[in-house]
């Protein structure tokens, strides 16, 4: 019985052994990830907590502690209040919109049509254009005076609109070049989703005599779930982040309508050297996001079909 | 553990194929300073804003400055905008990575002051006995304070009102004479609004602002603009500034003036289509605009209010810095650079290249802006109304570090003028933002 | 019918941008849709105004590497996460994903500091190193690892094989295809990096074809409408070969079950 | 050829619920050991355990008599086949077969020479050069198979290896199996649900249900005694006809009024009480004029050329099924009268559903 355990001591310790060797390797498949993270990612964004509780030089040293003021000041700050209102509308407006869009493309483009690749490659042409160019092209195009829609809508005598300039439009535009922008990569993502989508489950609802809608509603939908959850989850933290078709479209303006967060946290920190406010938006922002997807994890899984 | 340490090879050798990228690339950039090495010049790195058209001009300067002497090599490195230019100086300020020389828009003048890590050039015109009244008197005002002059200015330029000859006849004005006051310019704003044409157009730019403020001798800040001490409150919300808010506030219910957004360019085609017939612009975008507009350009001097004094103008633009930390050959080299640059020769180039002002008034008297003056009659009409310029404290321009930020409060009140805000209200709550602004700055310098 | 006009209202903002570029000066402005003549004088000025051809060799250069570096980091951690098991796993994978929701450009200052003190500035190290590690492809990639039947996992333990191998020899093929596509959804978003490659490089050597693009338009005078969106053609032309090359490759990809 | 040495071996997950209890037993060097049971019982866990995929909880795990609870699955030397074949998808049939083989240290040449050898016993050598998604089914699972051959591991395991493969297939590759363990003296240990399978390639077998072994024996023994209800019911197409019933004076009650009467040995065995009662189909024959027997209603009749099986309605809730050789013509809706041989009849405790074990009767043909 001694010898036994003893063989049972020698197999446990083989075994721990055998475990530590394995957190080892994969650790070490980790580290290079986890070594950049912490560097390019935590390091700042710890950086960034601490100094959201200070006053700094325009160096972004810190000088004076001032606890939660620059929090304090946001949440009296009616600035910060349209800052947070353009960024939920923001959001509201191109992610829904963004993803019916995509995924309506993509059914479109399911077809086995000849000559289907060439509206593929044209739907997901725009994956291909920097913010920068796209921004470019659709400045021009809101041109008041000779951007394109002012010139469809004096064809159509109706009154131009001031797309970039009217408080009232210009989150919405700068939403609309977004929706296109981001449309080709949410495109080929779905694409791929309908794909794999099992062809029997259709060829039974033919049989079956479903219509077309209830083909939508009851297969291609529930099984491309999985597909929309990931793009839906991928647009939301992009759409909280969105700084460079703001940068050039608008800067923010007018009126603040399109100040959203991540340009406001830019201004503040680059721009007027407010680095603590800037960080105690940025931290906010994070919080906010991280709630946000959370949140869209515990609803989103629920009704999410894994096939 | 012998497949962990292939794992950690492949990172390796990733990590060795960048490093021995940088080491190429650093090797070329070696190599193309290399000739500077050669012949012994110390090289001198130049960060500007100064993109497309001007970037050219600017390199040409530089390329003149180096094919003029034997001793220093100017670098021009374009940094992006002005306000990303001056994100990145602040980052490298005082370290190895510093530039020697650096272009800064007016409005961080106060900034760069307080920064910490500038050379003023008024050391090195003591020294030399260096004439400074060579130089527009209107335009060294806004670098100097306290009769030290902190940086030598380079491209300057003042808003002019620019108007469509064309449509002015056919408004039935006379298109010889701009509107010189508020109510000339309400009453040819009117006569031109016809159809899709507008009268006038500002941009939302709170540089225009500052300017119209200023052209009625009125100030921006206490302490006279900043230039008596420390400036703690904002006073554009007296009656100079409600002044320009009326203006735009009327004009705008009476349906004469365009909206025109807070870029240039969209301005720029706003006019040029003919969707407005008078704008405001930089007397640096002048020529092109004459170049590229479809109808005959007119120059005007800025519109002041019926009963003000009119005072001038203050000088837009930026002017060139010297790092403190970097050894004296290259400041002296900068310093050379400096001194060439705002020679007459120098000047009369740029002044023709860019439509930036030349600092140095003699550079008119040269051929080539003769010339050019001979072909564009309108561009003397921006020279004369700097000439014409009282200089005193509104001229000279506000003297805050939060310029910056005190713009786009400006910026979201006018703005908020074309959704039918009260002028005065607009105003005040601009002038309360910039106020904090203020406060927490001096709570950071521990004032 | 659908399928064509959509596609065009998609595609028009791309071709009008090529055509803008073909454009004369007055012809912009006055808001033309087809030029006159095609004139290639905005490609000559484009070409002079910057040094393009050294930026789109910079750009191509910047996106590969970092292309090739995520590609090694996510696979590794991705494969670390689905074949390797140990104490943790999960908190870190969750620490993985909540480095997505972090604010980039609030981590911008203390990065450049990061990369100055390195000595890192205006190297391709400093343009590339700090993108290596990238929390979404490691999620895609692990999604797909995950659909490898572990059977295949087994297999090769059996047999002896060992982990790395196992990774090289069989993860990296069988899941190609997702490997393929985050290859070019990396090389694209390097392609359009603007703001670092700005901060990290003081000098022409070492920049990128979007900072040309910036180069090309002005504040204070007129922009020069044909040559930005000349500019704006030859920085979008790689990216476009690239994705309209690739999308075959991709189209295969996606459509083909495999063994599943 | 290996001996296999499993001695109280338990699995648990979560420390609390095993899910395998206590597994005794040794394979025999050069055995076809069979592990059948339903889904969920363990079957695979304990293959896994043994290869060496799932640790060891509890209890010894030997393989040729030498402590194996601690090494790595590739220390074990032993060769597996997957259900789903685990084929490299990137991967050509000869890669897929040779893949591996370097670490076992053999020559490139042995390999090539090794992987001809092993695909002309599968009759592969024609498919070398394709991938898996080119072969049909059957293919594939000879590919699998060559793999596991090709490394000349002395244990070969088997988990459920047929079964996506459809039934004809399945017959041919079941023999080619067997064969093939034959012709290279492996020990084989092969997991399986269908009893078919553990009937006719097992040399042994080991029944598992919830974990704990039902019962180990050679399919005959198991067939024509098991160990208790849950193994009666498991082997055997169509499987035992089970029935509760009630021992009342000398006879046994079904379902209130089929009644058989008892010998006293096996009456002295049951003693009062409840019991089940269970007859194998074949041995439900139909009664002659001159046999009692009872009437019951036939319900459905299959006719498989060979042989015949006629459900009927047996009590209330109850249909038992008889196998009778030929081709009857008993059609459904027909009364007809049945009888069973009492030797035949296996007796479980109505309450864990042992075998109650009664000592040969003579064969007497009963009324039930």
């Amino acid at each position: 019985m001694t010898t036994m355990q003893h063989e049972f001591t020698a197999d446990r310790q083989v075994e721990r052994k055998r475990a530590w060797s394995n957190w080892a390797t994969g650790m070490l498949f980790l580290l290079p990830s986890l070594l950049l993270f912490g560097v390019f990612l935590f390091y700042p964004m710890v950086r960034t907590v601490y100094l959201s509780l200070f006053l700094t030089d325009s160096q972004g040293v810190p000088i004076v502690f001032v606890g939660w003021e620059n929090f304090l000041n946001l949440f009296q700050s009616t600035s910060f209040q349209i800052s947070a209102k353009a960024t939920a509308l923001f959001v509201l407006y191109t992610v829904p919109a963004g993803i019916v869009l995509a995924t309506a493309l993509a059914i479109l483009a399911n077809q086995k049509l000849r000559g289907i690749g060439l509206f593929r490659t044209m739907f997901s042409a725009t994956m291909g254009m920097s913010v920068a160019a796209s921004s470019v092209i659709w400045m021009f195009l809101f041109n008041p005076s000779i951007g394109l829609f002012n010139r469809i809508l004096a064809a159509l005598n109706i009154s131009g609109v001031q797309w970039l300039l009217d408080p009232q439009y210009a989150l919405l535009s700068v939403s609309i070049a977004t929706i296109w922008m981001n449309t080709g990569f949410a495109f080929l993502i779905l694409l791929g989703g309908l794909q794999n989508i099992d062809q029997s489950l259709y060829e039974s609802a033919r049989i079956a005599g479903v219509s077309e809608s209830c083909k939508l509603r009851k297969i291609t939908l529930p099984m491309l779930s999985p597909t929309l959850f990931f793009v839906t989850t991928v647009s939301l933290i992009n759409a909280f982040q969105t700084f460079g078709q703001i940068d050039l479209l608008t800067k923010g303006g007018p009126m603040e309508s399109t100040n959203v967060i991540v340009y406001s946290i830019y201004k503040d920190a680059f721009i007027n050297y407010n680095v603590g406010s800037a960080s105690a938006q940025a931290v906010l922002l994070f919080v906010t996001v991280l709630v946000v997807t959370v949140l869209q994890f515990k609803i989103g899984e629920r009704k999410v079909h894994y096939q | 553990m012998k497949k962990l340490w292939i794992g950690s090879t492949a990172m390796a050798l990733l990590l060795a194929a960048c490093t021995s990228e940088t080491e190429e690339a650093v090797q070329t950039t070696d190599a193309t300073a290399a000739p500077a090495e050669d012949t012994g010049k110390t090289e001198v790195v130049f960060w500007h804003a100064m993109s497309g058209e001007l970037e050219t001009a600017l390199n040409t300067l530089v390329d003149d400055f180096n094919a003029s002497q034997e001793e220093y090599e100017v670098e021009p490195v374009f940094q992006g905008t002005y306000e990303e230019a001056l994100t990145k100086l602040n980052t490298v300020a005082g370290t190895d990575e510093s530039p020697a020389m650096m272009q800064v828009f007016e409005v961080g003048t106060k900034f760069m002051i307080d920064s910490g890590h500038i050379q003023p050039v008024q050391d090195f015109i003591d020294e030399e006995g260096f004439d400074t009244s060579i130089w527009e008197e209107n335009i060294t005002n806004y670098y100097s304070v306290d009769g030290v002059q902190y940086s030598m200015p380079f491209n300057s330029s003042t808003p002019v009102l620019i108007y469509n000859k064309d449509a002015f006849e056919a408004a039935g004005l006379d298109p010889e004479k701009s509107p010189m006051t508020y109510s000339e310019l309400k009453e040819a704003a009117a006569a031109l609004t016809e159809g899709e044409q507008k009268g006038f157009s500002i941009l939302n730019y709170g540089w225009f602002f500052e300017e119209l403020v200023a052209a009625q001798g009125g100030l921006f800040v206490d302490a006279e603009n900043g230039r008596e001490g420390q400036a703690t409150e904002a006073v554009f919300n007296g009656e100079e500034g409600l002044n320009v808010f009326n203006l735009i506030k009327d004009m705008h219910d009476e349906g004469t003036f365009y909206n025109s957004g807070q870029n240039w360019d969209d301005m720029r085609a706003a006019f040029q289509s003919g969707a407005t017939a008078m704008i405001l612009d930089s007397s640096a975008g002048v020529k092109g605009m004459i170049d590229n507009a479809p109808f005959e350009v007119g120059v005007g001097y800025l519109p002041v209010p019926d009963d003000a004094e009119r005072n001038g103008v203050i000088i837009g633009g930026a002017s060139l810095w010297m790092a403190d930390d970097i050894e004296a050959e290259q400041k002296q080299g900068a310093w050379e650079f400096m001194k060439y640059a705002s020679s007459a020769e120098a000047q009369a180039q740029w002044h023709v290249d860019t439509g930036y002002f030349a600092i140095n008034p003699a550079a008119y008297e040269e051929q080539i802006v003769v010339d050019q003056w001979a072909e564009y009659p309108q561009l003397k009409v921006t020279v004369d109304q700097l000439k014409e310029t009282q200089a005193n404290a509104a001229t000279g321009g506000a003297l805050i570090s939060v310029f910056p930020e005190a713009r786009q409060r400006v910026v979201n009140a006018m703005e908020s003028l074309y959704q039918g805000a009260d002028p005065q209200e607009a105003l005040d709550q601009a002038a309360e933002e910039t106020n904090r602004a203020l406060e927490v700055d001096a709570a950071k310098n521990g004032n | 019918m659908t399928l064509t006009v959509s596609g065009l209202v998609m595609v028009f903002p791309i071709l009008y941008a090529f055509l803008i570029s073909f454009m004369q000066g007055g012809e912009v402005l006055q808001g033309s849709l087809w030029p006159e003549t095609f004139s290639l004088a905005n490609y000559v000025s484009a070409f002079e105004r910057v040094p393009l051809l050294t930026y789109l060799w910079n750009s191509l250069l910047v996106s590969v590497l970092i292309m090739a570096g995520q590609l090694i980091l996510c696979s590794l951690a991705a494969f670390a996460f689905v074949f390797t098991e140990f104490k943790g796993r999960e908190w870190i994978f969750y620490l993985f994903i909540s480095t997505m929701m972090i604010p980039w450009e609030a981590t911008m200052v203390p990065n450049f500091q990061t990369v100055q003190s390195l000595g890192w500035l205006n190297s391709y190290a400093g343009l590339t190193i700090p993108f290596f590690a990238m929390a979404f492809g490691t999620f895609l990639l692990r999604q797909q690892f995950k659909t490898i039947p572990k059977e295949l996992y087994e297999a090769s333990q059996i047999a002896g094989i060992s982990k790395l191998r196992f990774f090289t020899g069989v993860v990296l093929p069988v899941a190609k295809t997702t490997i393929t596509t985050l290859a070019i959804y990396s090389f694209l978003t390097a392609w359009n990096m603007y703001l670092w490659p700005l901060l990290v490089t003081n000098n022409e050597a070492n920049r990128t074809v979007q900072i040309g693009l910036k180069q090309m338009q002005t504040q204070e005078i007129a922009s020069d409408w044909g040559v930005v969106m000349a500019g704006v053609v030859m920085v979008i032309l790689p990216t476009l070969i690239l994705l309209f090359a690739g999308q075959k490759r991709l189209q295969e990809g996606l459509t083909q079950g495999a063994l599943k | 050829m290996r001996k296999v040495e499993l001695k109280g071996i338990t699995k648990s997950y979560d420390g609390k619920q095993d899910v395998l209890k206590a597994i005794d037993v040794t394979v025999e060097p050069g055995e076809f050991f069979v592990l059948v049971g339903p889904s969920g019982c363990g079957k695979s866990t304990m293959l896994r355990m043994i290869a060496g995929l799932e640790s060891i909880t509890s209890g010894e795990l030997a393989l040729d008599g030498k402590r194996a609870n601690a090494l790595t699955p590739s220390e074990r030397d032993l060769s597996m086949v997957f259900q789903n074949y685990a084929l490299y998808p990137h991967l050509s049939v000869e890669q897929n077969i040779t893949f591996g083989l370097h670490v076992k240290k053999v020559s490139k040449r042995e390999q090539k020479e090794r992987c001809k050898e092993v695909c002309g016993m599968l009759g592969l050598t024609d498919y070398m050069k394709r991938k898996p998604r080119e072969l049909s089914g059957g293919q594939r699972q000879r590919v699998a198979l060559a793999r596991a051959v090709v490394t000349q591991a002395p244990l070969c395991l088997m988990d459920e290896p047929l079964s996506n493969l459809d039934a004809k297939l399945r017959a041919k590759m079941r023999s080619e199996i067997r064969q093939l363990q034959r012709k290279l003296g492996l020990t084989m240990i092969y997991v399986t649900h269908d009893q078919t399978e553990a009937m006719t390639m097992a040399d042994r077998m080991m029944i598992l249900s919830d974990g704990d072994v039902q019962q180990i024996g050679r399919p005959l023994d198991v067939y024509n005694n098991p160990a208790n209800t849950f193994v009666a019911s498991f082997i055997g197409s169509p499987p035992m006809n089970l029935i509760d019933a009630e021992m009342k004076d000398s006879v046994l009650v079904a379902d209130g009024h089929w009644m058989t009467p008892v010998t006293a040995a096996m009456k002295q065995k049951i003693g009062s009480g409840r019991v089940t009662l269970g007859v194998r189909p074949e041995h439900i024959s139909l009664a002659k004029d001159s046999e009692p027997g009872f009437l019951v209603q036939v319900a459905n009749v299959e006719v498989l050329g060979t042989e015949t099986l006629v459900t009927f309605d047996f009590g209330e809730a109850t249909q038992w099924i008889a196998k009778w050789p030929g081709q009857s013509s008993v059609q459904p809706g027909e009364q007809i009268r049945i009888c069973v041989d009492d030797r035949h009849l296996a007796l479980f405790s109505a309450e864990k559903g042992e075998r109650i074990v009664c000592e040969a009767a003579p064969v007497k043909k009963v009324s039930l």
